[in-house]
């Protein structure tokens, strides 16, 4: 259970991709099984010959073929990409059996990510250990030697799930008519702005057909992680244009736009084309890429997506994917539900945090599951930040104070955290980056992370909190007290943050808990009134998302208004100082980077900043998420990692899941 | 009685008038709004809301604009084009939204219903007229005991004693291969395996209520004068029972059941969110707390309504049920 | 002579020791407490809840341990046997715990507790412990029970944060059994007040208060509820927290009295005496605190004894919503919405306990309500 | 007094030693304690005392009708002529059994004091008389009507059609008392149970109903038992009366024997609390001293001792009073008419 052996398989995150990763899709699938022989050892070795056996014989659904031979759907050579275009999905354990349905459980279409996720089909995608990206919807790619020139191929033949035909010029269709006009309420991703180093000066990258199969992306200055950002910030880069033209207002008009908006049940056009273009998934009538579609409305409750009759990858037998027929949500109101349907065998395959490990655990025979860990790229799972520009004097000058940082670090016991908190599964340990990731540091989880009350007292003292009040809390000394106010949104957090509350006041220092449902919280963060927070940081690469570990916006507590200075351009907030000010610069030197060498150093050198600083007080290390699939379910891959990043439980391919017999 | 009821529904449109601006400010409240709690929503998923994309969305949606400016779009729209606004949440009209939920909810309340006056009624009597005896004790214990006992609490022990016990915890009003299937006997009667845990617990609770309220009206009842009359005539027991006490004692409940006008349109909240049932009462506690005002605020103003409703249907019931008032009214 | 009715509790009037014929102010009361004594449950209902309000005024001197005693080597222990009898089959004549050793189990994590027989703690009295203040003014350490330490007692078990279940109940009985008390209270200085205004004026300011009432009546209680808990500003302290939640219950429920109160006063009024007073000139505080308010107090301790059952479970369902007291502050809400979470009920079922404490605080008031308006209301139920 | 009719002298319904308890919290109550009376067909006997005296659980104990926390002992023998004058022991009929409920309202009917909470206000007046109708007389709900309409109109309630579809709140007092006396008797009762019959009534109200009574006796034939603590109604209306006291019978003679010539201390006192018309206004009405007692675990003595201008102390206090036949028909418990050495003898209350 310890996080160092799973993050182990991370060998290097970022590889360096250069103009010799364009080899075609069969080579690099290839090279990918080779990189995993692990998961084949682990795999359970139970009745493959069966599966083998009835796997040979069809290559597509039953239920694909009974439409084919009733003339409703053509065969499947016309309905996958030319021959050597398909796309081969490595198969984790073995060749699965077609058939059955994936139940699982979500809240809703607000959950819509629980099923957008694993059924996402981007343009690029990490690879499964998230070392760096792979094609997937795109063929391959070539770039040239400065990162300037990105040429992608698309697959000859392929098909969006109405059959009509995928081409560069659904990717152009969006570029020009969607993202660029930002009809769904998006602005346009910083992937395709490049920077230039010397100026400082952002340029929208152009995008040009250049034929049927094949776009060109072209930067005016050099866009190292381009590909990296695409497959994190915008993760489908095309959209089925065929579609869109019979809705947008551009093709049909403002007026008719607004009455097919009506139709759809939607009051206005922009939430509709949001909607539509956005969380497109959502909607059968829209044609997607995906394994599944969606096949009726998301706000009932059942929300069920169906196999994708026009798919296009396969398993290593020629076996059109996905194996399972359905993906079923089922809407739940209630956490507890979705466990107490795992545990009846309602929901198949589901995820869970680490605090239902025990009474998962417990019931693994009895429900027939099994409990898959995987880790996070978590620094911590129990820990606090400070604002650093918060709005009270006394407390920014105090927050500020490495001294005082220190004190809330050695003063709270993190074993008792972390048994109690995470039940014993996380280590006792300071926020840090785990090993295996960009930026660790060696010796970083132990710093200031010995139980030491009396040297927390000490620096309390020295930072001239020793005036008392007849409760014996610590004031300033101008005689105001001095409370730490805690805001949080969720009530999971109760025991950490009753414990600390505990420990911070053993120091002498006030703790307050409020928690505020997650609106006000977003409301309090914009308008400076979050003096600390509890919330964890969870990042794979500082470089792919630096939003939490640089102030670049506000959402994040530590960096409070710094986030605002920077994104309002100075115009309001706090400007950053010091270590923080550093950071920027950090960042800005990684924008207009010219090699991934050079990137990873600034992003270790914004990390190590971080160890310095720690702003960000961790009381216990990283949880695994828990993937609880039934045993029915097979080709579920272990050693994974849980990072948005990858999309969560995309990255195991579900398309490739299977249920026994 | 035609006068009267106009009378009590002209009386009734101030108020309606006054909670709905009510209504409008209480659910403008809580801090943030829809936007702040969609963008909340999102940012766990990972999705990032700036403050411009946020103050996008409100213009879009036009939150923008001064509280009472909103409250009179709304009712403006309600009264000329019967429109009640969108739900932002569910991307509907607020009439498609409810009108989802209000099959399932009309089911649930009416059969818990049933069950409660149809065990309560006949219980109430008997533990009347077997005042203090063994039965009394057991019915009343019972119905007390369901009384006190915290509904999301049985709810939830009821639910894990059923997936321990038949390996099924009963969620949802219907297992998962029927919720989209159309009408068939299998289908209710998987509905009907469902119903059992909300019709305990929402009905055992009910039930406690009503047996409290028949069985003292019974005892009343029982000791009038007519009850002897009838016994001097020669009637059966059973007869005078029947006939006299008990079609008295059903006066006051029957005419308390407007009351429950509001509680039939919207189940029970509490217990619905534990048991994951598909009605109205957690659609509207979620759209209240997600502040999706439209639909949160028609509902509300819809649950007013029915209150001064239940309370005209009350009287009315209590006026037609009473030959008294009745004749008062036929007088005049 | 009048039909006889001889049912039940009731005797036949012209059989009343005490002659109806002088009904005064103090012999209602006489004949209410001896009514009263007759209803059997409620005389239980009333000392069963004297006994828990002892037990929540002395509860920090109850209780074995404090609200923050965490303890991460006793996370979800289950309750301890209190044993007479030690493993060598001994006899004792003071109850002893084992001790309580803990391990993990490997796989699934779950804390696995064993009592070893070896290490006896006898159950003592008076022993040092926690510092608290007794009823809040006396500074103190000592606890009725415990033992020595290290040896730990945790007679219901103990919570996630290995914190004794009974001290949680025990203090937990606090806010649960005063916030009902504090609500119910003000609730009744406003129903007397409105509705005491209300019934005796009449008029205008009758019409305009029964629409107010009306209006709010109106409001489904939840959305109130979350309403008015959001309106509570932020950052403030568990005490204040606790004081805003009784204003919320005391805003809801004053409604039901005023209407009781109402309605009585508007029968009362038109009493003859009433009349009379009124005609002989008597001001209409003096009718009101003389004539009326006498003839309408037991109905209000009636009603008000029936209201609180409501109030428990209303902070167990505000708890519920998570509206309600968080932790550490500890009501029995807050430790029934932790025992519904499916984990507790299925692997550490002690947590339910304080759903019994619940339960029978209800029932008593319910039962003591009974008595109280059997005893207040004789002629009629 | 009423015309005595041939049969008038076949006993209809005789009452012996018949004890009513009721159990109550704080012991048991003697309600009534050993009464014995006869009533002949078509006569009308009156039964007198005041409040708490037990009379009404008496008349009730006739047809079985008091609530079952009464314990009932002793014998009622009802010889019915349309039986051919065959007892029927009615004490032995289980209290709701087919047999008692087809004498009840069928037999023997029943009227009462407040016909207002007597009748249901839930349903037509129509409609409870035509109940009785349709129970013991017909099934033909066209029939019971006709029945019932002649009967409202027998009892003087004029535009009796629509008096049938009204509801007792609709009617006036005495309107509602008609139409329980011609509920009472749609049946042909052979005796009629007067509990208290115009006591609610007004005083010109009561005279008509009386008068009523007394007309509609003629007429059917019945017998009646009236429930009273109005002499002077007894005195308009019976042939013999029955003074009760605490549950006891302390006197019984004819009427004109009683009011001539009073025994009981209790029956004189009773008498002179009576105004008289013609009498000297100037006079104060006289009043019995004192209040009943509790009749709960008395010792055996005389109920009326505490209040008896002419009581024997330790004689009156000490044993329970037997009944003395001071004439034929004239019976007193008094010590004032026995030896107390006689206190065991029996006498039988009718002549």
């Amino acid at each position: 259970m310890k996080q160092g052996k799973y993050l182990a398989v991370f060998l290097v995150l970022i590889t360096i991709i250069t103009a010799g990763c364009s080899n075609n899709n069969a080579k690099n699938t290839a090279v990918q099984t080779n990189q995993t022989p692990k998961e084949t050892k682990a795999a359970p070795n139970s009745e493959p010959a069966q599966s083998q056996a009835s796997g040979t014989s069809a290559k597509e659904a039953p239920m694909l073929v009974s439409l084919v031979s009733a003339g409703t759907l053509p065969p499947l050579e016309e309905r996958l990409p030319e021959k050597p275009d398909v796309m081969v999905e490595p198969v984790v354990d073995e060749i699965g059996r077609y058939g059955g349905k994936w139940t699982m459980a979500w809240t809703g279409p607000g959950d819509k990510w629980a099923v957008g996720q694993p059924t996402e089909e981007a343009l690029f995608r990490f690879n499964k250990d998230g070392s760096g990206i792979e094609p997937n919807v795109a063929k391959s790619y070539e770039v040239n030697e400065n990162s300037t020139e990105f040429t992608i191929h698309l697959r000859k033949g392929m098909k969006w799930s109405d059959g009509v035909p995928f081409t560069a010029d659904d990717v152009l269709f969006y570029w020009e008519h969607m993202l660029t006009k930002e009809t769904f309420g998006k602005k346009i991703y910083d992937a395709y702005y490049s920077v230039d180093p010397v100026s400082g000066d952002k340029a929208l990258a152009t995008v040009t057909k250049v034929d049927d199969y094949t776009f060109k992306v072209v930067h005016k200055y050099p866009s190292v992680q381009f590909l990296e950002r695409v497959a994190i910030d915008n993760k489908w880069f095309f959209a089925p244009a065929h579609f869109h033209k019979t809705i947008l207002p551009e093709f049909v008009g403002e007026a008719k736009a607004l009455e097919i908006a009506k139709q759809w049940g939607f009051e206005d056009t922009t939430s509709f084309l949001k909607e539509t273009g956005y969380y497109y998934w959502l909607y059968p009538q829209i044609p997607t890429l995906r394994p599944w579609v969606a096949k009726n409305d998301p706000n009932g409750d059942q929300f069920i997506m169906e196999r994708n009759p026009y798919y296009w990858k396969t398993d290593a037998d020629g076996k059109q994917l996905p194996y399972m027929d359905q993906l079923v949500a089922t809407k739940i109101q209630d956490p507890s539900q979705r466990l107490l349907g795992t545990l009846a065998g309602d929901f198949n395959l589901s995820t869970f945090g680490a605090q239902d490990f025990t009474v998962l655990k417990e019931n693994e025979k009895k429900g027939d599951f099994r409990v898959i860990p995987w880790q996070q790229p978590a620094w911590s799972t129990s820990g606090i930040q400070l604002n650093q520009t918060v709005a009270d004097p006394n407390l920014r000058k105090l927050f500020q104070d490495i001294r005082f940082r220190e004190a809330l670090s050695v003063g709270v016991n993190r074993s008792e955290i972390a048994e109690i908190v995470t039940n014993g599964i996380a280590d006792p340990i300071q926020a840090s980056v785990p090993e295996g990731l960009v930026g660790y540091q060696d010796g970083w989880a132990d710093q200031w992370a010995a139980f030491d009350p009396d040297r927390a007292n000490a620096l309390l003292d020295e930072l001239g909190l020793t005036k008392r009040d007849k409760n014996q809390f610590r004031l300033f000394e101008d005689g105001k007290d001095v409370t730490i106010t805690i805001m949080d949104s969720s009530q999971d957090n109760a025991k950490f943050t009753e414990l600390l509350k505990k420990y911070y006041e053993d120091m002498g220092i006030k703790t307050n808990v409020k928690i505020v449902d997650q609106a006000t919280l977003q409301e309090l963060k914009y308008s400076n009134q979050v003096p600390a927070s509890i919330e964890n940081i969870s990042v794979v690469n500082v470089a792919f998302r630096p939003d939490t570990l640089v102030p670049l916006r506000v959402l994040t507590p530590w960096y409070g208004q710094y986030g605002l200075f920077v994104s309002t351009g100075g115009k309001e907030g706090v400007k950053p100082e010091g270590d923080v000010a550093k950071i920027l610069e950090y960042w800005d030197q990684i924008k207009a980077a010219k090699t991934t060498e050079e990137i990873n150093s600034l992003s270790t050198e914004i990390v190590k900043l971080h160890m310095k600083n720690q702003w960000i007080i961790g009381y216990a290390g990283p949880t695994p998420t828990l993937v609880v699939a039934s045993n029915k379910m097979a080709n579920v891959p272990q050693n994974m990692i849980w990072a948005d990043e990858f999309r969560s439980l995309g990255a195991a391919h579900p398309a490739q899941f299977f249920l026994k017999g | 009685m035609l006068q009267y009821t106009l009378k009590r529904i002209l009386l009734a449109v101030p108020v309606v008038i006054f909670i709905s601006v009510i209504v409008f400010y209480i659910i403008q409240l809580p801090p943030g709004d829809y936007v702040s709690n969609y963008a909340a929503e999102m940012s766990v998923a990972g999705e990032v809301f700036t403050q411009e994309d946020m103050a996008a969305m409100r213009a879009d949606l036009g939150l923008d604009r001064p509280v009472f400016e909103q409250y009179l779009i709304w009712v403006r729209d309600i009264v000329v084009h019967g429109d009640f606004g969108f739900s932002f949440n569910y991307n509907k009209p607020v009439m498609a939204v409810i009108q989802q939920y209000m099959g399932l909810t009309l089911t649930v309340s009416l059969v818990t219903m049933a069950f409660q006056y149809l065990v309560a009624i006949p219980v109430g009597i008997y533990c009347a007229v077997k005042q203090y005896s063994a039965g009394d004790y057991f019915f009343s214990g019972l119905s007390f005991l369901g009384m006190a006992t915290p509904h999301f609490l049985l709810a939830v022990i009821l639910m894990f004693l059923s997936y321990t016990w038949f390996g099924d915890p009963l969620l949802g009003l219907f297992s998962a291969e029927y919720v989209n299937a159309a009408w068939s006997m299998d289908k209710a009667m998987d509905l009907a395996k469902h119903m059992v845990i909300p019709v305990i617990v929402i009905g055992l609770s009910g039930t406690a209520d009503l047996i409290r309220v028949m069985r003292g009206q019974m005892l009343d009842e029982l000791n009038k004068p007519n009850v002897v009359t009838a016994r001097a005539k020669g009637l059966s027991e059973r007869k005078i029972l029947l006939k006299y006490p008990t079609r008295a004692a059903l006066n006051p409940i029957v005419s308390t059941f407007g009351w429950s006008l509001t509680s039939i349109f919207t189940g029970s909240t509490i217990t619905a969110i534990v048991l994951n049932l598909p009605i109205q009462g957690p659609v509207m506690f979620n759209a209240l707390l997600g502040q999706d005002m439209y639909l949160a605020g028609t509902w509300l103003l819809f649950m007013a309504l029915l209150t001064v409703l239940g309370t005209l249907i009350s009287d009315i019931l209590l006026a037609w049920l009473d030959p008294k008032i009745r004749t008062e009214f036929r007088g005049t | 002579m009048k039909p006889m009715t001889v049912f039940g509790r009731q005797k036949p009037a012209n059989l009343e020791p005490e002659g109806r014929k002088d009904v005064n102010y103090s012999s209602q009361w006489r004949l209410m407490v001896l009514r009263f004594k007759k209803h059997k449950l409620a005389r239980i209902s009333l000392a069963v809840l004297a006994l828990l309000y002892v037990c929540a005024l002395l509860a920090q001197f109850l209780a074995p341990y404090s609200l923050e005693s965490y303890d991460s080597k006793y996370v979800n222990a289950p309750p301890m046997k209190l044993r007479f009898v030690d493993a060598d089959g001994k006899f004792h004549i003071r109850p002893f715990v084992y001790e309580l050793q803990s391990t993990r189990d490997p796989d699934t994590m779950r804390k696995i507790f064993a009592s070893n027989p070896e290490k006896r703690y006898a159950l003592k009295f008076f022993v040092k412990g926690e510092r608290y203040k007794f009823l809040g003014v006396i500074p103190t350490s000592t606890h009725l029970i415990g033992v020595e330490q290290p040896g730990r007692i945790f007679l219901l078990g103990t919570d996630a944060l290995g914190r004794d279940m009974f001290s949680r109940i025990l203090l937990g009985s606090q806010v649960s059994l005063s916030i009902p008390l504090v609500g119910v209270g003000i609730s009744f200085i406003l129903g007397l007040i409105i509705g005491g205004v209300s019934g005796y004026f009449g008029g205008w300011m009758d019409s305009v208060i029964q629409r107010i009432i009306e209006i709010i009546r109106s409001f489904p209680t939840l959305p109130l509820w979350m309403a008015l808990s959001a309106a509570i500003p932020p950052r403030i302290p568990v005490v204040r927290m606790y004081f805003y939640i009784v204003i919320i219950f005391a805003f809801i429920e004053w409604t039901g009295l005023a209407r009781v109160v109402r309605g009585k006063f508007i029968s009362l009024k038109n009493e003859d005496y009433v009349v009379a007073a009124k005609i002989a000139g008597v001001g209409d505080a003096k009718i009101i605190a003389k004539h009326l308010l006498p003839g309408l107090i037991s109905y209000l301790v009636v009603a008000t004894t029936l209201a609180i059952p409501g109030m428990i479970l209303a902070e167990t369902a505000m708890s519920f919503l998570g509206l309600g007291i968080r932790a550490p502050a500890t009501s029995w809400g807050v430790l029934l919405q932790e025992a519904q979470q499916i984990e507790n009920i299925a692997l550490y079922p002690w947590k339910i306990i304080p759903l019994a404490t619940v339960i029978i605080t209800v029932l008593t008031f319910n039962f003591l309500g009974d008595g109280l308006r059997d005893a207040a209301d004789p002629y009629k139920r | 007094m009423t015309t005595q009719t041939a049969h008038a002298q076949q006993p209809l319904l005789r009452v012996q030693d018949l004890k009513i308890r009721i159990r109550l919290d704080n012991g048991v109550m003697q309600a009534v304690d050993g009464v014995d009376f006869e009533i002949r067909q078509g006569q009308t006997l009156g039964l007198v005392g005041e409040s708490g005296c037990g009379k009404s659980l008496t008349s009730r104990a006739l047809i079985g009708i008091n609530p079952k926390e009464c314990e009932t002992t002793g014998d009622i023998t009802f010889m019915s002529p349309s039986e051919s004058g065959k007892p029927v022991e009615l004490l032995s009929l289980n209290p709701n059994g087919r047999q008692i409920r087809a004498i009840r309202g069928r037999r023997i009917a029943m009227i009462f004091q407040e016909p207002m909470t007597a009748f249901s206000p839930m349903y037509t007046i129509g409609n409870q008389i035509m109940e009785a109708i349709l129970l013991h007389r017909t099934k033909n709900k066209k029939e019971a009507k006709k029945i019932a309409l002649e009967m409202l109109s027998k009892v003087g309630i004029s535009d009796q059609e629509k008096r049938f579809d009204q509801y007792p709140h609709e009617f006036s007092g005495g309107m509602r008392q008609r139409a329980m006396i011609s509920m009472a008797l749609s049946c042909n009762p052979e005796l009629l149970i007067a509990d208290e019959p115009t006591t609610a009534l007004d005083v010109t109200i009561q005279a008509q109903v009386l008068e009523l009574m007394k007309e509609l006796q003629q007429e059917f034939g019945m017998a009646i038992l009236l429930v009273t603590h109005d002499l002077g109604i007894i005195a308009e209306m019976c042939d013999e009366v029955a003074v009760m006291y605490l549950g006891k019978i302390v006197e019984q003679a004819p009427v004109k024997e009683l009011f001539a010539n009073p025994k009981h201390p209790y029956t004189k006192g009773l008498l002179k609390s009576m105004p008289r018309l013609g009498g000297d206004r100037s006079r104060r009405l006289d009043s019995i001293e004192g209040s009943v007692p509790v009749p709960i675990d008395m010792p055996p003595m005389c109920g009326f001792y505490d209040r008896c201008k002419d009581r024997i102390d330790g004689v009156c206090n000490r044993m329970a009073v037997p009944a003395t036949r001071i004439a034929d028909n004239h019976t007193v418990r008094c010590f004032l008419y026995s030896e107390p050495g006689e206190a065991n003898s029996h006498v039988q209350a009718h002549p």
